[in-house]
């Protein structure tokens, strides 16, 4: 391999890494920060990626796409935090785990219902579409670019409010004890609505955002779940700096393995088999990653005991 | 006018009732102390005031409206302050963040409770979870007192805490009194400490209040009956 | 006598009771559905000693019912073929014995929750959650695409391997295999959860800390609580083989764990019969709903919401109040 | 007596619902327009999941008592209905899936392939490539077996070099290292099988990473109810497929113009698969009785049925003996779709057939 | 003199630049109560952890029974005899307070692997964990889940589960804490008479407990032993005064 392609690769796993975050946002801040194991989280995803697609194919505007993405994630957002969430703080874990496996259920049949069976369209804006010419003669696609100034502006903006804010504060201490924050005058209900919708609202500008450069499907986001979950365990829960680095260490692991590990397999193995074998393995890559992470950092990368 | 008042108060947690019947009635700037053996109703009795615990009956006035049908942020922020019982801290947030996190603006401030426990300043950056027992107790009570509470609830505040800082604290509430117009309800063990402290006591056996009456009426008898001293 | 006690009785005689009146109704596919439900719930207990009982949240288990259910495909399909597992260091054959092929199971899915447990039980809370699917998925895709026994496309086994005496191709008699395993399950998980292990294990999950200062170590209470829990998951995923006749990596996949999951959550945690009752509910619900729209998903979904919202404790916690379940 | 009850699993909620319910709608539409009251359908669902698939397989058998099996979208739930169904003496027609499997050492009496053999497809891509001139394909497909026959397929026919061979993630969605390879490796033309959104996802990433080789794929990438969802990225790119809806002949017409009439969509290759299995089942049942397993066996494999494919004939294997297509992605109005631009293979059968000993 | 059942030599702790034990020798002799004492964040409970096995130290040993401990776990210490009770309640909240002191019995009996046999039909567990609830008086409270038992019921119920150990040190971090001003009374009595069984290293700021049982104590400042004697000596002690006593009237 030319080293120009390996840092072309290099760059395509940060890429990736970005685009990660930008999908785990959203669950950084439900599940890391308000310690709610949400799964119906990449149902949030998919919700905007549809509003997104249905509101670009009536009016063309991938600007009002993301605005209805945005919208549409909140409100459904703050609909199940009112409905059905906000019931389950007190209780264990697993409520929360049933509870949210059946809005899956719903969100996505629900979504098929309305949308039907097939894939819909979602193309990036004309303004952004082709390749740029970067320095060394890599040439990369602009949308990817943009994803990744999106991705960071949201890492750093969800840093500041948690980790700089009154209201991270809150936040967090709602997260150890709801009744005591109560107790000392804030009204917890109203803010976990708010925190909520706020990360549904990323999840569906996540979905929109990426969706233009995938499959807009139902089932679409439950892929997405599971990879936002890694990348947050990885990082370690509660810690936005911990997401963001995890992210990119699971797409440069993801990058990287899918393209080293069959030339690897290729120096002592027939080819053919090679690339199956190497296939395989990076597929378990991220996975191993993460265990591999546990093991050492019982709580993650950035985590606390 | 009394600024907090129960009236038969009847409170349960699910199926086992805890509390009959509860009086108590506090003024502006008075001090009580809520008095009883262990598992008595003295926790219970707190938690019904900062609306943690909704009561079955009787009725609850702070500052002259009813407010049994509040949540308990809409009672803190009416100027309820409560040091829970077991501290309660926020235990992944920072000393700081405890601090600052439902802090409202008025005396107390984060200066100012540093003054009051220099120990909460020397580890502001620590983690509450990681704090000793008796440093927590300084958290949660400066806590409480950065919502600039009218109505301070200490729940066994001096629990762990060593000689010299529970005469600070009770200094500091002194001071309170005397200076802010605070009122406030104690639960703690030492009568000694409390007599010093106190204008009137409430003591409470199996859920209903037995005893009231002013700290001096509080004799040697009384004391014996019901807090087997 | 409490009415979770009449209660568990109730649920106990469920299965069979359906699966009788189906014999006599000659309605073979509700033997096997109930068949099904027996097998889950199996799968169910297992997981419930883990996280019921121990407070082990693995949505892992999928690795070994699986390993179950292709310890049973590997065995039958080289008995089907008459080529050995192994010629050497030994000679290992394949079997058509249900005996052999559930010890084989046991024994491959206690080892690999020995190995999965040993390492995952250095984490706990959510991470445990997320490094036991860490390993799940590895085995997933490691099936997946893995050529020997079929990657994705699994293993047929064409005829359901056989057990002394009886004749496992008639429905009625599976399923009572099915569910003489089940009943043994329940009888041994229940002594468990009263026994002096189950009182530390329990304790264990509530509070580690207080465990250790009496001088038990919480760890290998819960590594033997996982192995034991893995053990019974992989002879369900056996049987779960043998039902379809068929195993694919499907059944590794983290879905198949959450399914698991959902059973005992559904019927209530912690509960000894909350699995059956969670099975049986959804597969009920699962072929109720399924015949009446092709959004059924929709129903199943609000159905279970209102399971959650409303009975607190799962299905037996509703009915039978919230008195605890182990005392 | 001459009833024929047939049993339907296909996949009709989740994610690749599309397919089946496109299977089951050109299924059914073929029964109305026959208009035989001989014939009944159940269907049912079989969530893409093998477990279900094998237990709605033994509800019909042993319930509903069907004669025939059909409708199984994908092979992993083909391979674990298919064996046991048959075994139990019951006719199965695949209408989509069809794994080597049960092209070769497997194949059985009673099971007949309406589709395809999976292979083919890709066959078709890959003599395509030949004519096209293509020396040097870089070729990738996801790494389970459908994937891997796919690439086999390709190069079963194709004759020139390979400048890379890369297998992906199943479900895979972001395919910038693959594009970056393909940048880098010299290749002249890009062969891939990606199924479903996996290919939507390609197709876009790659129409806009500037890199401007020719694509070639299968139809199922390219297929009606995909296409719209991949948009302009698609426009101009070459498929393999053994139906077309401009195939030319009066059976086709009817198809699409029955079809858009009925459901107000256009028909889709798996539409035009479940239609021709039913008109093929329907055929049988004219000349024999379902209950005479033998004759009704012969009447199937004499396939004496109008396909919208024109010919069609099975081999010994029973599998289909057909013409391959290669179509273009075309914009008709507004709506995306695909005109045959060229004929790959003529009567091709498949691979496996030399193995199948019935 | 006898010989210290519990001896600890120059161990140090420190959590980054905080030194929280800081050479710290102590010991404790059959039979007696040796309090520690110290300002909040000393270093007390620290050092509780430390002897009791729940924190690495840095440096220093610890010798018990005559042997070196130091390297062993926790469960290892509290199988060789230390046992300890917690400043803030650590219990298994779901169990009945019962269930709690059987598990303290189960310990000390140490066969935990049975699978089979009911744990509340063996009698020689659970008539030792009834003996340790009565001793606390929480026998009333027995079958009482440990969630709803009041802040001081715990505290009892902490101190009986440490019993049900029969340990041969106990090791007891604020065992007067949340207890009223009766319960402190009678728990002093008590532990008074519990020393006969096990000596106690006992970790207090009731003072009037301290002074009434203590036969010696130790003053631990900023991780630091700053005084060590009897109950008199440390009174008069005007460090011990500044640091800790303040102008705390002399009961
Ligand atoms: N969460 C709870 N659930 C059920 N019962 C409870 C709960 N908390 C307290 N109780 C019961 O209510 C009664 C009163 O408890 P409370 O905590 O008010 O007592 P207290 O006077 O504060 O005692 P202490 O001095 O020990 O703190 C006790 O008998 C206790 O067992
Ligand atoms: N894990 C830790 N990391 C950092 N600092 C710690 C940690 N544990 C304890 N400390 C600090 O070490 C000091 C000693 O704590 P320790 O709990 O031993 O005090 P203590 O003497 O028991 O006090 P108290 O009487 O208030 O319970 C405290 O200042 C505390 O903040
Ligand atoms: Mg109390
Ligand atoms: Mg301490």
């Amino acid at each position: 391999m030319t080293p120009i392609l390996l840092i072309e690769q290099v760059l395509n796993g940060l890429q990736s890494g970005v685009m990660l975050f930008l999908m785990a946002a959203g669950l950084t801040l439900i599940f890391g920060v308000m310690g709610l194991i949400n799964l119906a989280h990449g149902s949030l995803y998919m919700v905007g990626a549809f509003a997104a697609a249905a509101v670009s194919a009536v009016t063309g505007s991938f600007l009002l796409a993301l605005i209805a993405a945005l919208a549409a994630a909140a409100a459904a957002g703050a609909v199940i935090e009112v409905a059905v969430i906000r019931r389950l703080y007190d209780r264990d874990h697993l409520d929360q785990v049933l509870a949210t496996f059946a809005l899956i259920l719903i969100f996505s049949e629900g979504t098929r219902y309305l949308f039907g069976s097939f894939p819909l369209f979602l193309d990036i804006p004309k303004a952004l579409a082709g390749p740029v010419s970067l320095p060394g003669g890599i040439q990369y696609p602009l949308y990817r670019l943009v994803i990744i100034l999106a991705g960071l502006l949201i890492a750093l903006g969800l840093f500041a409010l948690i980790a700089r804010t009154r209201i991270g504060i809150q936040i967090r201490a709602g997260a150890a004890d709801r009744e005591m924050i109560a107790a000392l005058g804030i009204d917890i209900s109203r803010l976990y609505t708010l925190i909520f919708a706020l990360g549904a609202a990323l999840a569906g500008v996540a979905g929109a955002l990426v969706g233009a450069i995938q499959s807009v499907q139902v089932g679409m986001g439950e892929p997405v779940l599971i990879l936002a979950f890694v990348v947050i365990v990885i990082g370690g829960i509660g810690s936005i700096k911990g997401a963001f680095v995890g992210a990119l260490l699971v797409g440069l692991t993801d990058t990287l393995g899918s393209v080293l590990l069959p030339m690897f397999f290729a120096g002592f193995m027939e080819p053919a088999a090679a690339t199956s074998v190497g296939a395989s393995l990076s597929s378990m890559l991220i996975y191993i990653l993460m265990a591999g992470v546990l093991l050492f950092k019982p709580t993650g990368l950035f985590g606390e005991a | 006018m009394n600024l907090l008042e129960l009236r038969g108060i009847n409170a349960a947690y699910g199926p086992s009732q805890a509390l009959f019947g509860v009086d108590l009635a506090l003024k502006q700037g008075e001090v009580c102390a809520l008095m009883g053996r262990n598992g008595m109703g003295k926790s219970t009795t707190i938690k019904v005031i900062c609306r943690m615990l909704r009561h079955s009956g009787g009725e609850v006035r702070f500052d002259g409206r009813e407010i049994s049908a509040l949540p308990s942020h809409r009672a803190a922020r009416l100027g309820i302050g409560l040091v829970p019982e077991g501290r309660r801290c926020f235990a992944p947030l920072t000393v700081h963040e405890n601090l600052i996190a439902a802090a409202r603006p008025g005396p107390w401030d984060f200066a100012a409770v540093c003054e009051l426990f220099p120990r909460l300043g020397e580890r502001r950056g620590q983690q509450a979870a990681l704090l000793s027992g008796g440093e927590q107790q300084m958290l949660a009570i400066g806590r409480a007192l950065m919502t600039n509470p009218t109505l301070l609830l200490l729940d066994e505040a001096t629990e762990g805490l060593a000689p010299v800082v529970r005469q600070e604290i009770w200094a500091a509430v002194a001071k309170l009194k005397r200076d802010s117009g605070m009122a406030l309800i104690v639960v703690d063990k030492s009568l000694a400490e409390l007599r010093g402290i106190a204008d009137h006591a409430v003591i409470l056996e199996r859920g209903a209040s037995v005893w009231s009456g002013s700290m001096t009426a509080l004799d040697r008898q009384v004391a014996d009956q019901f807090l087997g001293v | 006598m409490r009415r979770e006690t009449l209660l568990n009785i109730a649920l106990f005689a469920l299965l069979p009771v359906t699966a009788l009146a189906a014999l006599l109704l000659d309605e073979p596919f509700i033997i096997t559905l109930a068949t099904k439900a027996a097998i889950l719930a199996l799968a169910g207990v297992g997981l419930n000693i883990a996280l019921g009982l121990g407070g082990l949240v693995s949505l892992g288990h999928a690795a070994f019912f699986g390993l179950g259910g292709y310890a049973m495909g590997i065995l039958a399909a080289h008995a089907q073929s008459y080529t050995p597992l192994l010629e050497s260091p030994f000679l290992i054959e394949g079997t058509k014995s249900m005996p052999v092929i559930w010890l084989v199971a046991i024994i491959v899915s206690a080892l690999a929750a020995l190995a999965i447990g040993a390492l995952s039980l250095r984490t706990s809370g959510v991470y445990f959650i997320m490094i036991t699917l860490a390993f799940g998925q590895m085995l997933f895709y490691f099936a997946i695409s893995w050529p020997a026994y079929g990657g994705e496309d699994g293993l047929s086994i064409y005829v359901r391997n056989g057990f002394p005496g009886l004749n496992t191709l008639d429905p009625i008699q599976f399923f009572a295999i099915a569910f003489a395993v089940l009943a043994l399950a329940l009888f041994l998980a229940g002594r468990l959860a009263k026994s002096p292990f189950g009182l530390a294990l329990s304790a264990a999950r509530q509070n580690p800390e207080r465990v250790e200062t009496v001088g038990l170590a919480p760890y290998r209470l819960r590594l033997v609580a996982f192995v034991i829990s893995g053990a019974v998951t992989g002879l369900a995923g056996a049987l779960f083989a043998d039902l379809n006749r068929f195993v694919s990596p499907v059944m590794f996949s983290w879905q198949t764990s959450g399914e698991i999951m959902i059973f005992v959550i559904l019927g209530g945690v912690g509960r000894l019969y909350g699995p059956v009752a969670g099975a049986a509910l959804f597969i009920l619900l699962e072929h109720v709903l399924g015949g009446l729209s092709e959004y059924w998903h929709v129903y199943l979904g609000l159905l279970l919401l209102l399971v959650v919202l409303f009975a607190r404790g799962g299905l037996i916690g509703t009915l039978a109040g919230r008195e605890v379940a182990h005392d | 007596e001459g009833k024929v009850k047939v049993g339907m699993i296909t996949t009709l909620s989740g994610g690749g619902a599309g397919l089946g319910i496109d299977v089951r709608d050109g299924f059914m539409l073929a029964t109305k327009m026959a208009g035989n009251a001989d014939l009944e359908l159940v269907v049912e669902d079989d969530q893409r999941k093998p477990d279900i698939a094998v237990q709605l397989a033994d509800k019909m058998i042993q319930s509903e008592k069907v004669d025939v099996l059909t409708g199984i979208i994908w092979s992993n739930l083909a391979m674990a209905v298919v064996p046991a169904a048959t075994a139990q003496g019951k006719f199965y027609l695949s209408p989509n899936a069809g794994p080597s499997a049960l092209a070769g050492k497997g194949c059985n009496k009673l099971y007949f392939n309406i589709a395809w053999q999976n292979d083919n497809l890709h066959e078709a891509a890959g003599a395509y490539a030949n004519d096209a001139g293509y020396r040097n394909s870089f070729i990738l497909a996801p790494n389970y077996p459908a994937g891997k026959d796919a690439l086999t397929g390709y190069k079963r026919m194709y004759e020139g070099e390979l400048a890379g061979e890369v297998y992906t993630e199943l479900g895979q969605t972001d395919y910038a290292a693959e594009i970056a390879q393909i940048r880098a490796s010299g290749a002249d033309s890009v062969f891939f099988f990606l199924p479903g959104g996996m290919g939507i996802s390609f197709l876009k990433q790659y129409a806009n990473s500037g890199v401007e080789l020719p694509v070639v794929g299968p139809a199922f990438s390219f297929d009606q109810g995909i296409l719209q969802a991949v948009g302009e990225a698609a426009l101009g790119i070459k498929n393999t497929s053994q139906w077309s809806k401009d195939i030319d002949n009066e059976a086709n017409q009817t198809f699409v113009e029955e079809f858009q009439a009925e459901y107000g969509r256009l028909p889709s290759l798996y539409a035009s698969q479940g239609y021709d299995t039913a008109n093929l089942l329907l055929s049988a049942m004219e000349k024999a009785d379902v209950s005479d397993q033998e004759a009704f066996q012969k009447a199937l494999e004499a396939a004496e049925f109008d396909s919208v494919r024109g010919k069609f004939k099975f081999g010994a294997n029973h599998h289909p003996v057909q013409d391959y297509y290669v179509r273009e992605v075309v914009k008709e109005g507004d709506v995306f779709t695909n005109k045959i631009v060229a004929t790959s293979l003529t009567d091709h059968a498949d691979a496996y057939v030399s193995e199948c000993k019935m | 003199m006898t010989e210290p059942i519990l001896e600890i030599r120059n161990l140090c702790k420190s959590f980054g630049a905080l030194k929280a034990t800081d050479d710290v020798s102590l010991s404790l002799r059959p039979g007696e109560i040796h309090a520690l004492i110290g300002p909040n964040g000393a270093g007390k409970s620290t050092l509780i952890k430390q002897i009791a096995g729940g924190l690495r130290s840095n440096s220093g040993s610890i010798h018990f029974a005559g042997h070196d401990v130091t390297p062993l776990s926790t469960v290892q210490r509290a199988r060789a005899g230390l046992g300890r009770t917690f400043q803030i309640s650590s219990l298994a909240m779901e169990y009945t307070a019962l269930q709690n002191a059987m598990l303290g019995a189960l310990g000390r009996e140490g066969r935990v692997m049975r699978f089979f046999a009911p744990v509340m039909g063996q009698r020689n567990l659970c008539d030792a964990a009834l003996a340790a609830l009565a001793r606390v008086g929480l026998s009333d409270h027995a079958t009482i889940r440990t969630a709803e038992l009041s802040h001081g019921q715990r505290r009892l119920l902490e101190v009986a589960v440490a019993l049900t150990l029969a340990p041969k040190v106990f090791l007891m971090d604020e065992p007067m804490a949340g207890l009223g001003a009766e319960g402190s009374k009678q728990l002093t009595g008590f532990l008074d008479e519990l020393r006969h069984e096990a000596p106690i290293l006992l970790v207090e700021h009731d003072m009037d407990a301290v002074f009434a049982l203590a036969d010696r104590i130790s003053v631990l400042v900023y991780g630091k032993v700053i005084a060590s004697g009897s109950a008199d000596e440390i009174r008069a002690d005007p460090m011990v005064r500044e640091a800790y006593l303040g102008a705390e009237e002399l009961a």
